[in-house]
């Protein structure tokens, strides 16, 4: 799975394979942690309060 | 520090099972399930679900009475080569359990390593591969006949045939501690080659031209079983008959054995 | 309200409370984790009486002389009690744990029921010929200055897997700084790699499966 | 400190960081999958020395020449022993499965005493000093009340020192009723007596021979000794030696011969003399052989001074080609052929004995079939058949007989063989339930049975156990529980076949005598005794003459002694051959003329008029339109101990599935019967009948029902216990009106769907 | 009484009348949670399995929930890559759709593999030339994108996103929908592909086996297409069904047009490549392995060419044409005919492509394996089915699921 792993070997099967697979999980997990620390913030400033969804406590 | 002495030539382990020997006694079965602490269970009689690395395959010219003919096919893992040691088993496991070494030819399965997907019994057209779909249980005292050689599997693994490998292994101790480094042919034999009491399996290198197993595979009514899936078996059969020689492979109508599959 | 309540209040307000949890809960986790989890991972087992390696070293020419090949090329391991008994018929010195063993079991006839530290799962097979005879290795490597001893350590069994520390090493964090810290395939592996020893295997073009594994 | 949602929530986050960052999930992840890599009740083999102990299986009548492999204390495997005679490295199913049958289950572990009824199965255990005086005791009574030869003994076989040392007890307790197991070699036994004059076994010399002629021996499904027939066969495959199978069903056998000629079931004494007419009339006999060393091949003046028909006229008269074509369904052009390859070829040898030789067989079929022998003078012969001595290297000093033994050892035997009407006989075991369920009191008041299992391997098994209700104490020396066991009052276990001394006459239908060495493998597990130390120690209990008959301390001094000099040689090698040259054709026979008699005193003058014609089967066609004809399978041992699990294992699903036994049918029989593929149907005989299911095969005459043979078990361990139908339960003996053998070769039957 | 969780604008049943529907799947769910636990404890044995049929009805279920829960990826790829912006008053309910079904797949997978306590080991000792490790690998990670994609409809529900951080969370997840969306298409293309790979790559296998380029079978093509083109079927399939559960119009008829349409015109271009597949596999790769076409539809009870017609001409050409011919698509009954259809078909052509393969006999002396499921079997199938009502019916009380559904039934 990690490269010095018994399974793994540098060839371009897995360079290609693995390297595809921890780019999806690297853009899913910055993603994920952008969007966490952002609200995080929003949250702290406490002006969570603009985005204009139609919802009741506006 | 790179160190040289345990590199042996290449052998490509192998089998050449004689058909008109064989009388379907079932001798290799036995000897194979003692050799390999294969379980058993009260009911065995459904046997796509019984254990048996080694299977003899009871074969029918499907012609009338009293033209009627029989043989039988002992059918361990053929212990494919495939295209460069991409066997239909090996290359299709999902977390490198099953392996193929360049040094013996012989295809690996480590029990502990499984998880039980099950996909390369899918793939394995000889169905070479077992599942072990109970926890394997030994009446009381029984576990004392338990070879150390083989590891026990588990509920929930595949096993299949591995050519008695660790009697390759034993093998190569003897021969590390009487100052060898190579095993001989004699050394090194499976359980079912041993106890085929009609000596129909010769085992051996296919590889070296001082192996029986060398010359045996040359015998123009030798053949492997579906070579045309490029399966690229290491178990020869041989038969003097022409019918048996046909099951060996799927053949369209027009088509004739010798003819159609590549050899050797 | 009390003045730390108050207090309290404004800080969690403010934000910084949550981060004092967070501190806390990181913390304790952190030692349960590293330090109470090994203590309860592994139960500690005597062995059945102590035994000096430096003291029968002086008698003997080398670890072979007790831990010795047979002729078929499997390797004995733990001395048998009958390899013992040419000397240890009746008590030789003075201790206290000679004499466990010869009451216990010279006299009675039972086989020493030692708990093998580098006792390895079912699955592995593991050629002490090709190590020592073919490999020309020495047994420091793998088993460590266990000749230098003079007593035995404690057997640690892993109360999940039923197997021996030494296997993991004693680090939890499986760091290890000799090459006998730890016994685990990895180590096996790394050694194989670096000496090139059937480096055969078609799927990971490192050793084939069946060079340690049965 | 108010701990609201907030600080909870940081908590728990801080806790899953640490956690994260602390090896715990991470170990426990490994560990727990290394958990589940051996199960705390996954058995996990203890590693150890591993050594070799030769020995000798008595598991099947071959008798396997074995290596044990063992680590440690522990017997790990079994294989063959290179080197030995006949079996040479190779052993047969069975005895490869061996150390199944040494931890496996029905291994019976003391003494017991039957506390339910009989054939209940329940027992209890006891004390061996018990047992042991229980017995005595009974047999004291008996000999005491003049009864003596109501004892009978049934052992398998008659050779070697324990079967020997029954026959002993038995003969200086007072009584003649000895007897052993019903097998092919009886038939072969009587044949030499009345053709050879000899009291001799038989030897065939398959590895010389160069033509092959078997009339439904089943070569390759266990018939003598498995492993060697085997190798027998490779042999022949690799020399291109022709084997001819005359069989009604496409066996193994027959499979595996370079030719199957179907015949109709039951013909083979006609189509042996079929063959026997085209060799006489196309002048191919051996006329050294006929001319030189037989007689009445020609005519012969009988006692009277009548001039009688020999041999050659009686078969040129009666079984020409289209006459034993019809009979036999076989074509005369092919009998013509074979009868010519046959008597051609330089060493070819004709063989009997059905299937597995469970069975005798019609006497005539025996004497044609050496006949043919005969007239190829294949006898004594480099890659013939041979009279072998019986074994005497067992030479004990003639025990001193008191009035009771002398009494009670001079009435006739129960079972009839050795009396007027059956004299060339010497055990006709299968009689004896008769003769016990047609007497008031049964002639037979204490059985002894060891090694045999009569009420699972005789004839007709409901009728065999209604005669054992009716025995006052059957005490049996069964080391695995069997059927015979099962209707014991007393058990008293032997060592099992890994666990003891003994000598094994083996194998069995070798060309040369050889005697091999069972010995201990492993020290015995439980609490029992090996047989000949019980039955020594009996006789010393019965005290008196009895006791002086058995100078020897134990059983282990009585074998040495036995063996004497060659004992050192089995101990090294495992066996020894004793010394034994066949003589030459002029010394050969033992018969009033010493000659090869081809037409014997005893073949009757009835059969003269007549004619051999088949044995007819028991039942009525209208009733029972199809015939059962019980066969052998390699994969199923039919002989008293029953399949090792592992054997089981490798039982073909179209044989057994699941409790259900397959007979097999051909498609226009099953077609006729509405039957098709693995349904359900009831297969019934004139003696009973039994719920199967059906195989259509189309390797098998039309008309026949096929069943297996050694299914049915009606104890032993669960996994062969109550599988399939014991076919010895379907059919009953046909008396041979000559030598009182069981001739049935089949039963009429009928199947019908379920 | 849980009025407060009810999103605003919208009507739903009483509370008891909800309580009772989900106790009633919630039993069949227990069923399927006994059964499951069974095959935990005792062990596979707990199903008609057998060393010929190693793969049997769990797969076959995971492979075509996946292919009916592609109608998530394909309808995000529409939306956030390709720009059809009507899909946003579909997309989340494909999403849920999609996540049900993966969910439902892993759960499967993890009842099926014989040492689920190992099943990591398909990651850490990966083999990368498996296309069960590509598998195991893209669903995983695409199963997290859906969670990704589900969880902010779930911050959505009124009583939640009333808490700010929550709201905000939502609010920025939706800000980068895209990019998940788009990680999501290129992980979904991959292991579609790697599903129809797993018999494709069964060179031992004739019946599955499928030539193509480099390490890819038709096969891997063929299952990626067919997942886009039956998926939005299978999301339009279950719209209907909640529209008859609710007796409401939920999504606008041109929505349910547009993507009727796109699917039509997907199903097409599959069933051509399908049939082109076919007949190269039937011309040609079989025969060079010595099988006609005919050997793997005939001597056994079952599958007989019927499958074949029933998947490609009932389940793919018939569908395709229905949705391809406006006139056609826009009648009601003919496009649910065509909807369920291809539901069908693409249904049966996982089934093939599972059970067919194991049951087709390849030595020449062997036979036709039979296999039926054990109960064990089917309960542990059904249970996705049930979570999936449970966990839908759950969605659409209490999350904005349908965005057009308080216009189209505005409440009095």
């Amino acid at each position: 799975m990690f490269p010095g792993f018994f399974e793994w070997i540098w060839d371009g099967g897995h360079m290609l394979f693995m390297g595809g697979l921890w780019y999806a999980l690297g853009i899913i997990g910055l993603g994920l942690t952008y969007c966490i620390f952002k609200a995080a913030i929003e949250t702290a400033q406490g002006d969570g309060e603009g985005h204009g969804h139609g919802d009741e406590h506006h | 520090m790179k160190k040289a002495a345990d590199h042996t030539k290449p052998k490509r382990y192998g089998m050449v099972i004689d058909l008109d020997k064989c009388t379907g006694c079932g001798a290799c079965m036995v000897a194979c399930f003692a050799e390999n602490n294969i379980p058993f269970k009260k009911d065995e009689s459904e046997k796509l679900l019984s254990i048996t690395w080694m299977r003899v395959y009871k074969l029918s010219n499907k012609k009338k009475y009293p033209d009627t003919d029989i043989c039988y096919l002992p059918r361990p893992c053929m212990h494919c080569e495939g295209h460069e040691g991409h066997s239909p088993c090996v290359s299709v496991c999902p977390a490198t359990v099953t392996d193929y070494s360049t040094e013996t030819g012989i295809v690996s399965q480590i029990y502990t390593r499984c998880f039980g997907c099950r996909y390369c019994m899918a793939a394995c057209p000889y169905h070479a591969r077992y599942f072990n779909w109970w926890d394997p249980v030994w009446p009381k005292g029984m576990e004392k006949m338990l070879s150390p050689d083989v590891s026990v599997r588990m509920r929930g693994v595949v096993e299949k045939c591995s050519f008695c490998y660790h009697r390759y292994q034993r093998a190569k101790d003897k021969a590390y501690v009487e100052g060898r480094t190579d095993v001989e042919e004699e050394e090194y034999q499976t359980a079912c080659t041993q106890a085929c009491p009609a000596r129909a399996i010769t085992f051996g290198d296919l590889n070296n031209p001082k192996h029986k197993v060398y010359e045996l595979k040359q015998d123009p009514h030798a053949f492997r079983l579906l070579e045309r899936l490029g399966t690229n078996p290491k178990v020869y059969y041989v038969s003097s008959r022409e019918w048996v020689r046909k099951s060996g492979d799927n053949y369209l109508k027009h088509e004739e054995p010798g003819h159609i599959a590549t050899k050797h | 309200m009390s003045a730390l309540e108050e207090k309290t209040k404004a800080v969690s307000d403010g934000g910084g409370f949550p981060t004092l949890f967070f501190i806390i809960g990181l913390s304790l986790s952190l030692i349960v984790g590293w330090i109470i989890f090994p203590k309860l991972l592994y139960s500690k087992k005597q062995q059945p009486f102590d035994f000096n390696h430096v003291l029968h070293n002086e008698m003997v020419e080398d670890c072979q002389s007790c831990h010795f090949f047979r002729e078929d090329g499997s390797f004995a391991g733990v001395p048998k009690l009958a390899q013992c008994v040419d000397c240890h018929m009746d008590i030789q010195g003075d201790t206290e744990d000679e004499a466990i063993f010869v009451n216990e079991y010279v006299i009675p006839g039972r086989e020493v029921p030692w708990l093998v530290y580098s006792e390895q799962p079912d699955c592995v097979f593991f050629s002490h010929a090709a190590h020592v005879k073919a490999g020309g290795m020495d047994c420091k490597t793998c088993h460590g200055p266990i000749g230098q001893s003079t007593s035995l350590k404690p057997y640690e069994e892993n109360r999940i897997t039923g197997y021996s520390r030494d296997i993991w090493g004693y680090n939890i964090a499986g760091i290890k700084k000799n090459t006998w810290d730890r016994m685990k395939m990895d180590d096996c592996s790394e050694c194989h790699v670096q000496m090139d020893v059937n480096q055969t295997s078609v799927q990971t073009e490192k050793g084939a499966c069946f060079v340690c594994h049965k | 400190m108010k701990i609201d949602r907030r600080s909870f929530l940081s908590l728990g986050l801080g806790v899953a960081a640490g956690s994260v960052l602390s090896p715990l999930p991470w170990k426990l992840t490994d560990d727990l999958s290394i958990w589940t890599q051996t199960w705390p009740w996954t058995p996990v083999p203890k590693d150890g020395a591993v050594h070799y102990v030769h020995s000798v299986s008595t598991l099947c009548s071959g008798g396997c020449g074995i290596q044990v492999r063992k680590v440690d204390d522990r017997a790990i495997k079994i294989e063959g022993m290179e080197g030995y005679p006949g079996s040479d490295g190779k052993a047969c199913n069975q005895c490869l499965a061996g150390i199944q049958k040494l931890y496996g289950p029905d291994h019976i572990q003391t003494p017991l005493k039957r506390v339910g009824n009989r054939g209940e199965g329940r027992f209890a255990p006891i004390s061996w000093d018990e047992a042991m005086s229980m017995v005595a005791e009974q047999l004291k009574k008996l000999r005491t009340e003049g009864k003596s030869q109501t004892l009978g003994c049934v052992v398998e076989r008659e050779y070697g020192t324990i079967p020997q040392l029954f026959k002993r007890f038995a003969k200086v307790y007072g009584s003649p009723n000895f007897m052993t197991m019903p097998s092919y070699l009886d038939g072969y036994e009587q044949i030499f007596k009345i053709m050879q004059g000899e009291e001799a076994i038989p030897g065939f010399d398959l590895e010389n021979a160069d033509y092959i002629l078997s009339f439904g021996s089943g070569l390759v499904e266990g018939w003598g000794s498995a492993p060697r027939m085997f190798q027998a066969n490779s042999l022949w495959k690799e020399k291109g030696v022709p084997v001819v199978q005359f069989e009604p069903r496409l066996s193994n056998t027959a499979a595996k011969a370079t030719q199957w000629v179907p015949i109709n079931p039951g013909a083979e004494a006609i189509l042996a003399l079929g063959l026997a007419h085209v060799i006489i009339k196309e002048n191919l006999f051996h006329y050294d052989f006929v001319n030189r060393y037989s007689a009445r091949f020609e005519a012969w003046e009988d006692g009277q001074g009548t001039e009688q028909k020999g041999f050659k006229d009686r078969v040129l008269d009666r079984y020409d080609p289209r006459y034993v074509s019809r009979v036999t369904g076989v074509p005369s052009s092919q009998i013509e052929k074979i009868a010519r390859e046959f008597a051609k070829a330089e060493s070819p040898i004709a063989l009997c004995g059905r299937g597995a030789g469970h069975t005798p067989g019609a006497i005539f079929e025996f004497h044609a079939v050496h006949a043919l022998n005969g007239l190829v003078g294949n006898i004594n012969r480099k890659g013939g058949v041979w009279a072998l001595p019986k074994p005497d290297y067992i030479a004990w000093p003639e025990p001193a007989l008191d009035e009771v033994a002398k009494k009670g050892g001079d009435t006739p035997r129960v079972d009839g063989a050795g009396t007027e009407t059956y004299p060339a006989a010497s055990s006709l075991t299968h009689r004896l339930p008769a003769m016990i369920n047609d007497a008031e009191e049964s002639p037979i008041q204490v059985l002894l049975v060891h090694g045999a299992n009569p009420c699972y391997c005789l004839p007709d098994t409901e009728t065999v156990r209604a005669a054992f209700e009716k025995i006052p104490c059957i005490v049996s020396f069964a080391s695995h529980m069997d059927e015979t066991a099962l209707m014991a009052d007393l058990i008293l276990p032997d060592h099992g076949h890994l666990e003891k001394y003994q000598d094994v006459p083996a194998p069995e239908g070798l060309s040369v005598p050889v005697i091999g060495l069972a010995r201990p493998v492993v020290a015995p597990l439980y609490d029992t005794r090996h047989v000949g130390d019980t039955v020594i120690q009996l006789a010393k209990a019965m005290g008196g003459g009895m006791a002086d008959s058995f100078p020897w301390k134990n059983y282990e001094e009585c074998l040495r002694k036995t063996l004497g000099q060659h004992w050192k040689t089995m101990e090294e090698k495992g066996w020894f051959s004793p010394d034994f040259s066949g003589p030459d054709w002029n010394e050969a026979f033992e018969t009033p003329t010493r000659n090869f008699v081809f037409i014997p005193e005893r073949y009757g003058k009835d059969t003269e008029e007549a004619g051999v014609s088949p044995i007819e089967v028991e039942g009525d066609p209208i009733t029972f339109p199809m015939v059962m004809i019980p066969f052998d399978h390699v994969r199923i041992a039919a002989g008293p101990v029953g399949n090792a699990p592992f054997v089981m294992k490798t039982i073909e699903d179209t044989l057994l599935r699941d409790k259900d036994i397959f007979v097999q049918v051909h498609p226009k029989t099953a077609g006729k019967a509405g039957l098709e593929e693995g349904v359900l149907a009831v297969l019934s005989t004139p003696k009973g009948s039994a719920k199967v299911r059906v195989h259509v095969y189309d390797g098998i005459q039309p008309g026949l029902v096929a069943v297996p043979r050694g299914l049915g078990r009606g104890s032993g361990d669960e996994f062969m216990a109550d599988k399939g139908v014991n076919v010895n339960r379907l059919i009953g003996p046909v008396e041979d009106p000559v030598s009182g053998l069981n001739a049935a070769w089949g039963i009429r039957a009928n199947l019908t769907i379920a | 009484m849980d009025s407060a969780l009810i999103p605003k604008g919208v009507q739903r049943c009483s509370l008891g009348k909800f309580t009772l529907l989900i106790a009633v799947v919630g039993a069949v769910l227990l069923w399927g949670v006994y059964a499951m636990l069974l095959c935990w404890i005792k062990g596979l044995n707990q199903t008609n399995m057998n060393d010929y049929y190693g793969f049997a009805l769990w797969i076959w279920a995971d492979l075509a929930v996946i292919a009916l829960g592609g109608g998530a990826f394909f309808t995000g790829f529409l939306k956030y890559i390709v720009g059809k912006d009507e899909l946003k008053n579909i997309i989340n309910y494909a999403v849920l759709i999609g996540f049900i079904c993966y969910s439902s797949a892993l759960l499967i997978l993890a009842i099926d593999i014989g040492q689920p306590l190992r099943g990591w080991f398909i990651f850490w000792h990966a083999n990368v030339h498996s296309m069960l490790t590509e598998v195991a690998f893209c669903l995983s990670c695409y199963f997290a994108v859906l969670t990704i994609e589900y969880i902010p409809l779930i911050l959505e529900n009124r009583q939640l996103n009333k808490v700010p951080f929550f709201h905000h969370l939502a609010h920025n997840m939706h800000g980068i929908m895209a990019v998940f969306a788009a990680t999501g298409a290129f992980l979904s293309f991959f292991h579609q592909g790697s599903l129809g790979g797993v018999s494709g790559v069964l060179f031992g296998r004739p019946f599955g086996y499928r030539e193509g380029v480099f390490v890819w079978p038709w096969t891997f093509f063929l299952f990626t297409w067919s997942a886009a083109a039956y998926g939005p079927s299978f999301t339009l399939m279950c719209t209907k069904i909640l529209e008859k559960a609710s007796g409401k119009q939920l999504v606008k008829d041109n929505v349910v047009d547009l993507l009727a349409k796109i699917s039509g015109w997907m199903i097409l271009t599959y069933i051509i490549a399908k049939i082109a597949d076919t007949l190269y596999w039937a011309l040609v790769t079989a025969p060079a392995r010595g099988h006609t076409l005919m050997d793997f539809y005939s001597n056994n009870p079952v599958y007989g060419i019927w499958i074949l017609v029933l998947e490609i001409v009932l389940g793919g050409i018939i569908p395709a044409i229905i949705l391809v011919v406006p006139g056609t698509r826009r009648n009601g009954y003919l496009r649910m005919t065509a909807i369920i259809l291809g539901v069908i078909g693409v249904s049966v052509n996982r089934w093939v492509m599972v059970l067919q393969v194991m049951a087709v006999p390849v030595m020449p002396f062997d036979f036709w394996a039979m296999y039926y499921p054990s109960w064990q079997e089917v309960a542990t199938t059904i249970l996705p089915v049930a979570y999936g009502i449970i966990l839908i019916a759950l969605s659409y009380r209490y999350l904005p699921i349908f965005p057009q559904e308080p216009e189209l039934n505005p409440v009095d």
